[in-house]
């Protein structure tokens, strides 16, 4: 099935990395082990049946209560073929950290420094890893489903939390 | 010598009035009005005095009133004194290069000799340069003193565009110079009663590159690299507030009526009509008697020499509302590299056509 | 350098521009390093307007998203209205009846126009050009009185909802369309006057910020500024949606990605839009506006004073949501600065799981200091306004 | 923090008046001499565009052709908050935001007044949450409060002729109004 084809072809070649593989609306969908991550990704941009060399969004879902905790999405996309694939990623909280692919599409940089920011995900050999949306002094991080929502964190003025 | 005295100071209080009173109140109202015009907007139109809004003409008194009882502010780390005079270094030659600028003819008015210029020098033109050239001061100690990096990077922009665009209008001066062969302003004024005398149709070259350099020269759009609002914030007088504020700007709009008023002297004869000598003009008013003909012939060469004057406001008005601005370096090569050699290549020229007459 | 130089002490210049600086438009802040007037460094800090776009979309129903993706790109809100609806609708697995995509399309279209317009107006206004700033204002009021002829508001619209639209297009909708863009037309022609063939703005513009394709698109840049740099990536031609393969628009591209071309990428999707727009009001067929799902669809005015069931899906749809089935879904739509994308979880709850924006202008901002490394600080002016950065859509 | 606020210039109403008209309140010519002075701070407006969000757009139309605010003679932009004198907050202020606003509103020089546009200045609008100011007036003093999400350009000349009038009955002790009172700022 040619919509299949980045799924089927990331099976054939790393298949002992790919967790699970579905399509759900059309959406194709691969979750993979973070350790193999890098080289998951050189060869999706790099393979010339694929070519994704869109690196459109990457952000994290928090599924508290989940083991292991974190999902990094990254949605992928290629010109050449008109395609999209979506990678994930599972992270658990007590080691939540994976391989920055800032070498592989520039412009992962600040999409990793805001899921950081947010999330609290560690992206190793990130070359400024620092927060994006909010200020240093912020402690915490507000997309995770722990924060509440009105916890205000303010640099000046009154706390009327 | 009383009548002397008088004459001057009677002069001298028509040129104050005249600038100070109604050019630059009334030109931040033109300006405004201007831009609303091209801009399909109303403009200012709503400060009334008892009901009347007179098209919003109370619009500069509103201002004045409250630039007056602003804060004065000096920021912290500036110069005090460099601080507080540079709007006056930036505004005074304004004031002062109107002083050599005749805008009537010569008369005799009840026996005594009237000279329709403050100051008569015969180094007229150097003297317009030696003071506006001290108007680059005004800019550079504003920038320097004010401890801003906006600021300074304002008024070093400030500093070298004047001096560039300084050098090419000297330049083109001396074409004007040497087809007239003076530097009294009254006489290159009076030498062009006949029409095709006129600046324009000697040195059309010079009065292009004159007219460009002057508005760089002023700082005004497309040439306001040195106060590029979404660049440097406000530019040399980003830490100023109140009076001292509205000194550049009063300097600016001056400086944009002397423009107007040394292109209307040098290219666009003067105080007169075309086709149209002071002698006709006497002519023509010979029913009033000598001192009415006199008189009659002072008011037409004034109101002849202003309207020029209010002309060539309106073009620069025009010009600044209509072109976007340049880059600081683009601005540096403009006159460095186009205005330079065509000014060279026009004063040669001009002696080359001298010399075969 | 001379030796002068070497000799003399000499140190660059650190200074900071923004966040409240005339060109940054008070949500980003660069923080400069100059020799001169050339920019050695540049650090860009974004998230003075983060809002926490996601937090709020997670505590409320998946109706209530609506709202907060107005001021997401709050220069095009229909788009981003339109870009939700289209998620939601993929993640429940609706298809809305054809005149609904018909006036999405339409909605989309004035959106997109009206936002190259005030991009344009701004850059123009930036480097000097007011008179053409105001032109384009005006322009952009009248293709705002449209769509407040539309939906009732000027700026915020929340016109569109899941499966449907707020209400359909109101009488005279086309004839007034005709007079504005007969108007419109006329005032693009005074600014293409004004700037196109104006020396001092290609001056200022032209070879300024040069982003060459390959490289564009590693740092993931979309829409017009992809164009400029020749690549022909539009999610309406790609994956078309709605109904825009039905449409006959042409996708402009530049040639060497400089502000240039971007500028004139943009001046030609505004005349393209209104193509669309004449199209889609010619074609537009009649018929409902809204699916028949009351378990999903937003209840009209009338039937929830006339009808029973009506109010019943009313209420529960107000006050627990709609309940997508559980699932993934990334849906993309061609915003006015590129890939607009929703990442939408949904654990089949009323509320979402997780309601991700695929930012345009978030990458695009992230290449700034490489657009303008090199360059004076005057270049940073009409390559902050070409990307068209717009903190509700970068910072969130 | 209100009464702060509040004394600090937040209403011409209370506060130093009655001080004020012990000591100059008989005299005729302060009195026309405040009124002239009035109204020329009233029709002179150079504002400072504080633009952060949404409602720019709308700020933009009011100073475009159709709305045209220079008609009430407060078009004039300065972006150096020295030069200006009222702050327009226009849009979100984020606590990211929040001590540029605190700095920029100390630059300013007196007299200055603040106009909070739209609901997100006035209140923080509906974005009630960790990240955004709950209303500009937790950090300065505020003189005319404009909500709409964004308010129409109708309602923001309102709210500017609202403004002229208050400028209209202040009193000498208005001002100066100071820092901001949650600044360490001098």
């Amino acid at each position: 099935m040619e919509a299949n084809i980045t799924i089927n072809k990331l099976k054939a070649r790393f298949a002992e990395s790919i967790v699970d593989a579905h399509s759900y609306r059309g959406d194709d969908t691969a979750i993979v082990k973070k350790e193999e991550l890098l080289d998951i990704f050189i060869f999706l941009r790099d393979d010339k049946e694929l070519l994704y060399n869109f690196m459109m969004d990457l952000t994290v879902v928090d599924y508290l209560g989940k083991e292991p905790r974190f999902e990094v999405v990254y949605h992928l996309y290629s010109l050449a073929y008109n395609r999209r694939v979506r990678i994930k990623t599972r992270v658990s909280e007590s080691e939540c950290s994976v391989d920055s692919i800032v070498s592989i599409w520039p412009s992962a940089n600040w999409f990793e420094r805001e899921a950081f920011d947010l999330y609290g995900i560690v992206f190793k050999g990130h070359p400024n890893l620092s927060r994006i949306l909010l200020y240093d002094s912020f402690q915490g991080h507000p997309l995770r489903k722990d924060y509440p929502i009105k916890k205000r964190q303010p640099q000046i003025g009154p706390n009327n939390n | 010598m009383a009548a002397n005295l008088i004459e001057s100071i009677v002069k001298i209080l028509f040129i104050f009035s005249v600038n100070i009173g109604f050019f630059s109140p009334i030109l931040g109202w033109v300006e405004r009005k201007q831009s609303a015009l091209m801009q399909d907007r109303v403009g200012a139109n709503r400060a009334d005095v008892c009901g009347f809004t007179l098209i919003g003409l109370f619009h500069p008194i509103a201002d004045a009133i409250k630039v007056l009882t602003k804060e004065d502010f000096i920021p912290e780390g500036a110069d005090r004194l460099f601080h507080t005079i540079a709007p006056f270094i930036s505004l005074t030659p304004a004031i002062i290069t109107f002083a050599v600028i005749p805008f009537g003819g010569q008369y005799e008015l009840f026996g005594h000799h009237v000279n329709l210029i403050i100051a008569d020098l015969d180094v007229g033109i150097l003297f317009v340069f030696a003071f506006a050239s001290l108007a680059s001061f005004g800019s550079v100690l504003a920038g320097w003193s004010s401890n801003n990096n906006w600021s300074f990077l304002g008024g070093l922009r400030a500093s070298a565009q004047m001096l560039s665009y300084e050098v090419v209008m000297g330049l083109n001066i001396i074409g004007v110079i040497m087809v007239y062969g003076t530097l009294r302003l009254s006489q290159i004024g009076a030498m062009q009663a006949d029409f095709f005398n006129w600046g324009i149709f000697l040195q059309p070259v010079g009065f292009v590159l004159f007219f460009t350099c002057a508005i760089a020269e002023n700082k005004r759009a497309p040439f306001d690299v040195a106060e590029a609002e979404s660049e440097l914030v406000a530019g040399y007088f980003t830490e100023y507030s109140g009076m001292k504020f509205v000194m550049f700007w009063m300097g600016e709009f001056l400086e944009i009526v002397t423009i107007g008023a040394l292109v209307t002297t040098m290219f666009f004869g003067a105080w007169h009509l075309p086709f149209v000598s002071d002698q006709m003009l006497l002519n023509y008013f010979r029913f009033a008697g000598p001192n009415g003909a006199a008189s009659l012939a002072i008011v037409v060469n004034i109101i002849t020499f202003f309207s020029k004057v209010i002309f060539f406001i309106w073009l620069q008005m025009t010009i600044r509302w209509t072109l976007p601005r340049f880059r600081y370096d683009q601005v540096m090569r403009l006159g460095w590299k186009m205005f330079l050699p065509i000014a060279l290549i026009n004063i040669f020229i001009t002696g080359v056509v001298i010399l075969a007459k | 350098m001379s030796d002068s130089a070497k000799d003399l002490h000499s140190e660059y210049m650190v200074i900071n521009m923004g966040p409240s600086h005339p060109v940054t438009h008070g949500t980003v802040k660069f923080l400069l390093t100059l020799e001169g007037e050339t920019i050695i460094d540049m650090k860009v800090d974004i998230g003075f307007l983060h809002r926490g776009f996601e937090k709020m979309c997670e505590n409320g129903t998946w109706e209530q998203v609506m709202p907060y993706t107005d001021r997401l790109n709050y220069v095009s809100p229909l788009i981003n209205n339109v870009g939700y609806a289209l998620a939601v609708e993929k993640l429940v697995g609706i298809d809305v009846p054809e005149r609904c995509k018909y006036i999405r399309v339409i909605a989309s279209e004035l959106s997109r126009i009206s936002d190259h317009y005030t991009n344009i107006a701004a850059g123009a206004m930036e480097v000097g050009g007011f008179t053409a700033f105001l032109y384009f204002v005006e322009a952009r009021e009248l293709v705002w009185d449209l769509i407040e002829m539309l939906c009732g508001a000027r700026v915020t619209s929340n016109y569109v909802r899941i499966g449907g639209v707020k209400s359909d297009l109101p009488d005279g909708f086309k004839d007034k369309t005709r007079d504005v863009f007969k108007k419109c037309r006329k005032l693009w022609a005074d600014v293409n006057k004004l700037l196109t063939k104006n020396r001092i703005f290609i001056d200022r513009v032209r070879n300024v910020g040069i982003m060459p394709p390959d490289e564009a698109i590693a740092w993931g840049f979309t829409g017009p500024c992809l164009r400029a740099c020749g690549i022909p990536y539009d999610v309406r031609k790609f994956h078309p949606y709605l109904v825009y393969d039905q449409m006959d628009f042409e996708v402009p591209v530049g040639e060497k990605g400089d502000n240039f071309d971007r500028y004139l990428v943009r001046m030609e999707e505004i005349n393209q839009s209104m193509r669309i727009v004449e199209q889609a009001l010619e074609k537009i067929p009649s018929g409902p506006i809204n699916v028949n799902m009351p378990e999903y669809r937003w209840q009209s005015k009338e039937d929830i004073s006339t009808r029973i069931e009506s109010l019943i899906f009313h209420f529960k749809t107000v006050t627990e949501g709609i309940k997508p089935p559980p699932g993934e879904i990334y849906s993309a739509v061609e915003g006015a600065n590129g890939e607009l994308g929703f990442y939408l979880v949904s654990d089949g709850s009323g509320k979402p799981y997780k309601c991700r924006v695929r930012p345009p202008c978030f990458p695009l901002t992230a290449a700034m200091p490489k657009m303008v490394k090199g360059g004076f600080i005057a270049d940073i002016v009409p390559t902050f306004d070409m990307i068209n950065m717009i903190g509700g859509e970068c910072d969130r | 923090m209100i009464d702060t606020l509040k004394r600090k210039g937040g209403c011409s109403s209370c506060g130093g008046v009655d001080d004020d008209s012990r000591l100059l309140g008989g005299s005729v010519i302060l009195t026309k001499l405040e009124a002239i002075n009035n109204w020329g701070r009233k029709y002179s407006f150079f504002q400072y565009p504080f633009v952060t969000a949404c409602c720019g757009m709308e700020f933009m139309s009011v100073c475009g052709p159709k709305y045209d605010l220079d008609r009430f003679g407060a078009a004039l932009p300065r972006f150096s908050p020295r030069q200006a004198d009222l702050l327009m907050v226009v849009g979100t202020i984020s606590h990211k935001q929040a001590p540029i606003l605190v700095k920029v509103y100390n630059q300013m020089a007196e007299p200055k007044w603040v106009f909070a546009f739209g609901v997100c200045a006035v209140s923080g609008g509906f974005y009630d949450n960790y990240a955004t100011v709950q209303g500009i007036d937790t950090l300065i003093p505020v003189d005319i409060y404009v909500p709409g999400c964004p308010p129409r350009p109708e309602m923001v000349i309102d709210g500017l002729i609202k403004l002229q009038q208050k400028v209209m009955e202040s009193r000498w002790s208005d001002y100066p109004k100071g820092a901001s009172p949650v600044s360490n700022d001098k």
